[in-house]
């Protein structure tokens, strides 16, 4: 029954599909998406506001909280950050424990986005089955950073905790673990007949489109743009290990063309290369100290008294996240910026949208595995009413406004 | 020719019909939750998927997600009430059928935690709605989840 | 091609991975489950995990380093009186908390700890159970974070 | 009396004709309930003879202007032609299906149509279509039946084009009036033919004395093709849509009744002279292939249109399909001398002829509930309709029960027939029973597609106006004869269908 | 008559809860698949109850008659349904003679009316999700009737010749389509097997062919708007239909009874059991056909686009089924004289 009938269809902000408020206005023509809208801003939290009250250290728990998937890449971007303006020196051995519990944040997050690509395309049981196993990593960061998610392991200079021998022992097996099953796991996911029929030749970004609307992370990746924080700007212990490249589809023998099949593609054989990492680091892990060795109260008191600004960057799961701050003799940062991932990768949304079917828009919308959370810079609230929607050009000013105060101040 | 669906969120609670007498012991054995995001950093969210994988399975207890609010008798709502998010989670709290049962996971949803300066905020959920259940945690377990669950029921029983 | 179904069929006869909390099967009734303790022994978490915080009211001092530097404003310094002399004291409202363990480090008396349990979860938002320290404090009122701003 | 019953069927209709105009200028309300007083007396005529022809299977004959009209008339040429009428089991069936039609067709126009001037012209032409109707139904010779056939036309196509303040109606009208004059003079030189050949137009006659030479065979096929052009089979459909959506609404429903009195035609000709001259398995795989084609066609055609009425018509045309399928069968078996025929040839002809009936009922209802539409959003496009059972639950439930009846949706009485014809084909080739399955259900999403966009969705912008009682009443009355038929078809296909298919089989 | 009456209310009861125990057999069975331990076995039973109790919520822009009334039609339809397929074959295990004997051709259009019924009130409902989903279950509706159509008329067309009614239920228990067949035969019927156990995920709306319910891209469509007893009677009719749809498989394609297939039968204290314990052989096939045909298919697969479900059945399955359909019409050794 197919139907010229053009007509709004609103997915979202509360949908099923996106565990995240988001709303999409789709133009459907029949079964067929004719355009699309997307309207962020219902988790806006105003974190970057937030975060100029309070303290150094408060900020490193806040900016967890940026968004609980990547709850390491966020504050380690700003710990970098700050450490950048404050020349706080990191010891080795704290480096390679960051590019462990990274590359750990990596793994459970792409097996969670598997997982999820499963249940918007209705396969229960894949979603089941990368669960089930990232239960393990997940067990893993438990053991060694005292919770599941939102590790708190950070701190400016260093990290909180050391891996004991106990903890090695546990991630030793479950790189066993995962080495063990990575073969047939990687064959479900990328060899399943129906899983195919859903993601090959979908939300299609080719290169050129994914350059224009700076696309990152595996997003980028997938469309063959290579192109890598971690290689391109290595922080941790990347300067470190020699063989790490940006991962492409053509490393299982195919030109990428930039569907949903070439970012899972990505994603999985990123799972690799994560184990390949923490792998590398674990037997390579040098001893010393793991922060500074300044406490909390010492380095807020250091921080107090500095001026200047900084910039901290770090490969996320997603893609590339960029923190900035600016330090001005205070207890708080006067600036502090957020660049997240989804926020890049959100754009590419619209070349990928367009012409696909109803039934396509939830693993296409997930293909780039968006977090909102992280996303969402502005949202229009009317309070008392007031209707009133700001245009570029005003916010152009105010954003000018703002920038010269800050740097008047 | 383009076709203007209304919102069709509008619900005329007068028109609907239940018994009067509520009877919640019956949703012990079958709780349907709705699961809602209004602000949260996803790390709850996660975890609440998480209680329905093998590994915490929640479905042994017949709890299951469903995908329309119509369907559900428990709410979960995680994260704290944005501004923006604040007419949508009453919309949904609305077109949930009575008797039903609102769950907050998370310490942010519950108090703002640790967002509790920020400007965007509609204030703690149990300001706009009648809460049942706070599970406290940042994100809480799946089995510190499934425990709230229990501790729902144990209410259940005692009405 | 058809990977899944080689692994269904295995999984069906291997073991489960279902962790059995709280109890293996949905007694009859809630009485039941909490009188017959049918209840399976919470789930061993490892050493180091971030749970519930307690506290030693006898060994701090009342320095407020844990409240300074708590990220989600979950401790709030009071005025109490000791033996007759004016200091402070602290509460930790666990609702509010993100169990960061900023508040164990930095506090210079370890007084308060941190401990592996978590399930938390009560039907007020500030219980007795979800407010630590409370039942050292004669009166208090609680401030939401909505008054406190 | 009951010996002049077959010329009062046609003579009350004209005779009413002619004088209505003359009591239109007196009082209105007296001239529509004049009108439909002489369709409700031939209705009871029609009912009337059931007794003698169904049960005691008598016929009727009438030569108009002999001494004694209703002697039997033995053939001979030493007669002067003569209007030579006959009412047997199968033209009696479909007596009664018009009269009871045009009845209640004309019960739901006398308020549809508004009241003005022009509907004088209205009735009048109304019941000079009956007119044509009765006589096609009872003429025993061919000359007649053109006649009456003309008449129909004439007045049908005027009534096509009856909304002339609008653009297209007139169009339709010509449209109409155009292809269907090609078609009789197809017919005409076809009766020429034959009488050339044998000197007479009587339809029994010319059975008696046909020899099968090739010109016979030509003038078969030249009576059969405006017949089956007239009904609307593909692929001469196509003056169809037009047609059926550009007439007011009870119009379409005549119009649909006559094509279907033009499938008597067909049916009366292809079994009389068909099996007469050894035609009868090429005649008989005809129509199958023309059943097939109108099915599919018709149902495919319809699914893409938006135009609610245009995709009825073209449903009209699918639905034709069957019942030439199912007799279509029948008569291709007819003479093949084993026992096919009594295992499954006759039940399928039982099948075709019962959806003749249905498909008139429910066709018809679909029609008038598709006026109802139009008059409602002042619209056919279904992309604009939306809404009307939120008000209107009582159009909304009679389409429903009509659409669900076309699609054979048990226990309607499309089902039923649907049925028989589906048991009865697949012995003949299960390949025709799968086809007709698969239009069926694509009939089903055609009708579910006009449900959704006509009635569901949001409220419509303005609340319906009532409709008066005579409209909700015809269609009450048909819904009921839908359903009563979907639960009881036994005793309707005992009492009237078989009789008829024994007649037309026995011809 | 009021015999027939009794045991037509006696087996709705039995139907409405051997289906919903059906229902909780797939999804223990796929939690097991999934390695999970899955709810109670009657847990669809709990939901019921539970549903019963709760509100329920017609919303403003519903054609609020329609409705309410489409879940009640399609429950009853589909309680007749069951009876409709289960009754000859009952009658056939108790020895029973009757005269209702079942048309293959009927129930081709008795399944249609539940998910009619369905997509009625999904399209009331006013919501776009609803509207969407309706629509989709009617493109595989449409898409399916053709394979099933040809099954049901190759298993006809394997009687046509004997001295029974081909389309009649009863009929395939004195003349199983296995009857008499050839290597021809056997493979057709293995084809046309092979296209009715596709068919009936599809006709249950279960994945891979659940896209009209699809949750995750419609919020469950169809029954997005219903709430408490009418959501209760969606799922019961569910349940019917899941025990009357592998009933149907069962009687096309295995019919035997015990004592057809080994010759025996049960007897204690001197009355005989053997209908009995033929009904309990019964239900073992019926949820050996939902667990292979549902369970299993469901958690190995992802959902399919409504494109490709439509090319899948319209071509594939039905192509399937013509050939199997033609080896049928070969095989010499099916014509029963
Ligand atoms: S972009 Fe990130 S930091 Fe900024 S308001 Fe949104 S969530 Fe907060
Ligand atoms: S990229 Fe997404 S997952 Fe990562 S921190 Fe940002 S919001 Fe969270
Ligand atoms: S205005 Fe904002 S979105 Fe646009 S390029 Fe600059 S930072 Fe990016
Ligand atoms: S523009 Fe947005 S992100 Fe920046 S300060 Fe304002 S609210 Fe925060
Ligand atoms: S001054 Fe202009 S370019 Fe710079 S941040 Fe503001 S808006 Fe962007
Ligand atoms: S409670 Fe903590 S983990 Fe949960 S949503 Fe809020 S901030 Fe995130
Ligand atoms: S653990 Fe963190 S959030 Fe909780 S009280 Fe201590 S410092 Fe505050
Ligand atoms: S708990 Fe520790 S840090 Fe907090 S006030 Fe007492 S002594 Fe100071």
């Amino acid at each position: 029954m197919k139907s010229d009938i053009v007509y709004p269809l609103n997915i979202g902000p509360v949908h099923p599909a996106f565990k995240e408020p988001i709303k999409f206005t789709f133009r459907i023509e029949g079964e067929q998406v004719a355009g699309v809208d997307i309207d962020f801003g219902y988790t806006h939290r105003g974190i970057e506001k937030i975060a100029l009250e309070r303290n150094y250290i408060q900020i490193i728990y806040l900016l967890e909280r940026v968004c609980g998937i990547c709850s390491f890449s966020h504050p380690l971007a700003y710990c970098l950050a700050i450490e950048d303006v404050a020349e706080i020196q990191v010891p080795d051995r704290a480096r390679y424990i960051r590019t462990i519990i990274g590359e750990l944040e990596r793994l459970h997050s792409h097996l969670l986005w598997t997982g999820i690509a499963a249940h918007e395309i209705g396969f229960d049981t894949l979603f089941m089955y990368t669960w089930n196993i990232r239960e393990k990593v997940l067990d893993c960061l438990e053991e060694f950073t005292g919770n599941r998610i939102n590790y708190g392991m950070l701190t400016i200079g260093g990290v909180r905790r050391d891996i004991t021998p106990e903890n090695s022992e546990t991630i030793t097996r479950m790189l066993e673990y995962y080495m063990e099953l990575y073969d047939r796991a990687s064959e479900i996911l990328l060899d399943d007949l129906t899983l195919r029929a859903r993601t090959e030749g979908i939300g299609i970004l080719s290169r050129e489109q994914a350059e224009m609307f700076c696309a990152v992370g595996p997003t980028a990746r997938g469309s063959g743009l290579l192109k890598d924080v971690r290689i391109d700007y290595p922080v941790n212990a990347y300067y470190d290990i020699p063989w790490l490249n940006p991962i492409s589809p053509r490393d299982i023998g195919k030109e990428p063309i930039g569907d949903v099949y070439d970012r899972m593609a990505v994603r999985v054989l990123e799972i690799k290369q994560s184990l390949n990492v923490i792998q590398f680091c674990m037997e390579n892990l040098p001893e010393g100290d793991i922060n500074s060795g300044e406490g909390a109260v010492k380095i807020i008191n250091k921080l107090k008294k500095l001026e200047g600004e900084g910039i901290g960057r770090y490969e996320a799961p997603r893609g590339e996240v960029c923190h900035y701050v600016i330090l001005d003799n205070q207890e708080h940062p006067i600036q502090l910026k957020v660049k997240a991932p989804t926020y890049s990768n959100g754009f590419t949304w619209i070349p990928m949208l367009t012409n696909i079917e109803i039934a396509d828009i939830p693993i296409v919308i997930a293909s780039i595995d968006p977090c909102v959370a992280c996303a969402d810079r502005m949202t229009f609230i009317r309070k008392d009413g007031a209707k009133e929607r700001y245009s570029w050009d005003y916010l152009h000013q105010k954003s000018i406004q703002k920038y010269k105060r800050s740097a008047n101040q | 020719m383009v076709y203007y669906y209304r919102c069709y969120n509008v619900i005329d609670n007068n028109r609907g019909t239940y018994v009067k007498k509520i009877n919640y012991k019956h949703l012990k054995r079958s709780l349907w939750a709705y699961h809602m995001n209004t602000g949260s950093c996803n790390a709850c969210d996660i975890e609440i998927l998480a209680t329905l994988m093998p590994r915490y399975d929640a479905e042994r207890f017949g709890i299951k997600l469903v995908g329309s609010p119509r369907h559900a008798d428990v709410l979960l709502v995680t994260g704290t009430v944005t501004e923006k998010i604040k007419d949508k989670i009453l919309q949904v709290y609305q077109q949930v059928p009575k008797p039903k049962l609102v769950m907050i996971i998370g310490s942010c949803g519950a108090t703002k935690g640790v967002f509790h300066e920020s400007y965007a905020m509609a204030g703690p959920l149990d300001t706009l709605l009648p809460v049942d259940v706070y599970v406290p945690g940042c994100p809480p377990r799946p089995e510190a989840i499934i425990y709230g669950v229990a501790k729902a029921w144990e209410k259940l029983e005692e009405l | 091609m058809l990977g899944m179904v080689y692994k269904v069929i295995e999984q069906i006869f291997s073991k489960k991975s279902t962790n059995c909390f709280p109890m293996k099967y949905i007694p009859n009734n809630t009485t039941q489950y909490l009188n017959q303790g049918i209840i399976h022994p919470p789930i061993v978490v490892k050493e180091g995990f971030r749970g519930r915080l307690e506290y030693d009211f006898q060994s701090c001092t009342g320095c407020g380093l844990c409240s300074k530097v708590c990220p989600a404003n979950a401790i709030e310094l009071y005025s109490a009186e000791i033996n007759s002399k004016k200091t402070k004291r602290v509460v930790i409202y666990l609702t509010r908390c993100t169990f960061c363990k900023e508040c164990v480090d930095i506090c210079p008396r370890n007084s308060i700890t941190i401990t592996k349990s978590f399930c938390m979860a009560d039907y007020k938002k500030y219980g007795n159970s979800l407010v630590v320290g409370s039942e050292y404090r004669q009166q208090f009122e609680i401030k939401d974070h909505a008054d406190v701003e | 009396m009951i010996k002049h019953v077959p010329v009062l069927l046609v003579a009350i209709p004209l005779v009413v004709a002619f004088m209505l105009p003359i009591i239109g200028m007196v009082n209105r309300t007296i001239r529509t309930i004049t009108a439909g007083v002489a369709i409700v007396i031939i209705m009871v005529l029609s009912y009337l003879l059931i007794q003698d022809v169904m049960i005691c299977k008598k016929i009727f004959y009438y030569m108009v202007g002999s001494p004694d009209p209703t002697a039997l008339f033995e053939h001979g040429l030493t007669f002067p032609i003569r209007i030579a009428l006959k009412i047997d089991q199968f033209s009696l069936l479909f007596i009664i299906m018009a009269t009871t039609l045009s009845f209640l067709f004309y019960l739901f126009s006398s308020q549809y149509i508004e009241e003005n001037e022009r509907k004088n012209y209205f009735t009048v032409l109304y019941v000079c279509m009956v007119a044509g109707m009765m006589g096609m139904l009872i003429a025993n010779d061919l000359f007649t039946f053109f006649v009456f056939l003309e008449i129909l036309s004439i007045s049908s196509s005027a009534l096509v084009s009856f909304r002339t303040e609008r653009k297209h109606p007139p169009y339709a009208g010509y449209k109409y009036m155009f292809v269907s004059s090609i078609a009789t003079s197809f017919f005409l030189l076809g009766i020429a033919f034959l009488y050339a050949q044998y000197g007479s137009f009587n339809i029994d006659y010319l059975k008696k004395v046909m020899d099968g030479t090739v010109l016979d065979k030509i003038a078969i096929v030249m009576l059969i093709l405006p017949l089956a052009m007239k009904c609307g089979v593909v692929p001469m459909h196509m003056w169809i849509p037009d047609t059926y959506s550009e007439a007011p609404a009870p119009i379409s429903s005549m119009v649909k009744l006559g094509s279907l009195i033009c499938l008597y035609g067909l049916f009366r000709i292809a079994f009389t002279f068909g099996s007469h001259v050894y035609v009868s398995y090429e005649l008989g795989i005809l129509f199958i292939l023309f059943g097939v084609l109108s099915m599919f066609v018709g149902v495919t055609q319809a699914l893409i249109q938006k135009d609610v009425k245009r995709l009825m018509a073209f449903h009209a045309v699918s639905q034709v399909g069957y019942m030439l399928l199912g007799v279509g069968v029948g008569l291709s078996v007819i003479k093949s001398g084993d026992a096919s025929f009594a295992i499954y040839g006759k039940i399928a002809m039982i099948g075709g002829l019962f959806h003749v009936i249905n498909n008139a009922l429910y066709k018809g209802l679909l029609f008038l509930t598709s006026g109802i539409m139009v008059r409602h959003y002042k619209t056919r496009d279904l992309n604009v309709m939306h809404g009307l059972a939120h008000y209107d639950k009582f159009t909304a439930l009679v389409f429903m029960i009509a659409a669900l009846a076309i699609s054979g949706i048990p226990p309607l009485n499309g089902f039923v027939s649907k049925l028989i014809i589906y048991e009865s084909v697949f012995h003949y080739n299960p390949l025709l029973t799968l086809i007709a399955i698969f239009v069926s259900v694509l009939t089903l999403a055609s009708f579910m597609k006009v449900f959704y966009s006509a009635f569901l969705g949001m409220p419509p912008e303005r609340k319906p106006v009532e409709q008066p009682i005579l409209v909700k009443f015809s269609m009450v009355i048909l819904s009921i004869i839908i359903v009563a038929i979907g639960l009881f078809p036994q005793g309707i296909i005992k009492l009237l269908i078989e009789p008829a298919v024994n007649a037309l089989a026995t011809f | 008559m009021i015999m027939i009456l009794a045991i037509a209310l006696i087996m709705t009861i039995v139907g409405l809860i051997l289906g919903l125990l059906l229902k909780g057999i797939d999804r223990k069975i796929a939690a097991y698949f999934q390695s999970r331990i899955g709810p109670p076995l009657l847990q669809p039973v709990y939901d019921i109850i539970k549903l019963m109790y709760k509100q329920t919520i017609i919303p403003v822009t519903a054609v609020r008659w329609l409705f309410s009334s489409a879940p009640v039609i399609a429950l009853a339809s589909s309680a007749l349904l069951l009876l409709y397929i289960t009754i000859p074959y009952i009658f056939y295990i108790f020895e029973i003679n009757t005269t209702l004997q079942g048309d293959l051709i009927v129930v081709l259009y008795c399944i249609l009316i539940p998910s009619i019924a369905m997509v009625t009130g999904a399209f009331s409902s006013g919501s776009p999700y609803a509207a969407i989903g309706a629509q989709r279950e009617m493109v595989i509706l449409m898409s399916i009737e053709l394979p099933i159509a040809v099954v049901i008329i190759s298993v006809a067309w394997h009687a046509a010749d004997s001295m029974a009614d081909p389309f009649a239920i009863s009929s395939l228990f004195e003349y199983p389509l296995w009857h008499n067949a050839g290597a021809f035969g056997v493979l057709g019927g293995i084809l046309l097997f092979f296209a009715m156990v596709l068919v009936l995920p599809a006709e249950m709306s279960r994945v891979p062919f659940d896209q009209a319910e699809a949750e995750t891209e419609l919020a469950e469509g169809i029954s997005v708007e219903y709430s408490g007893k009418l959501l209760a009677f969606i799922l019961l009719t569910d349940a019917f239909k899941a025990l009357a749809l592998s009933m149907l498989v069962v009687i096309l394609f295995f019919p035997y009874t015990l004592s057809q297939l080994f010759g025996i039968s049960f007897q204690m204290y001197g009355h005989t059991l053997t209908p009995f314990v033929e009904i309990v052989f019964l239900l073992f096939k019926i949820i050996v056909i939902y667990s292979f045909g549902i369970t299993f298919i469901r958690v190995v697969m992802a959902r399919l686009k409504i494109s490709q479900v439509a090319r899948f059945f319209l071509f594939a399955i039905t192509a399937i089924s013509i050939i199997g359909l033609i080896l049928i019409m070969l095989d010499p050794n099916m014509r029963i004289i």
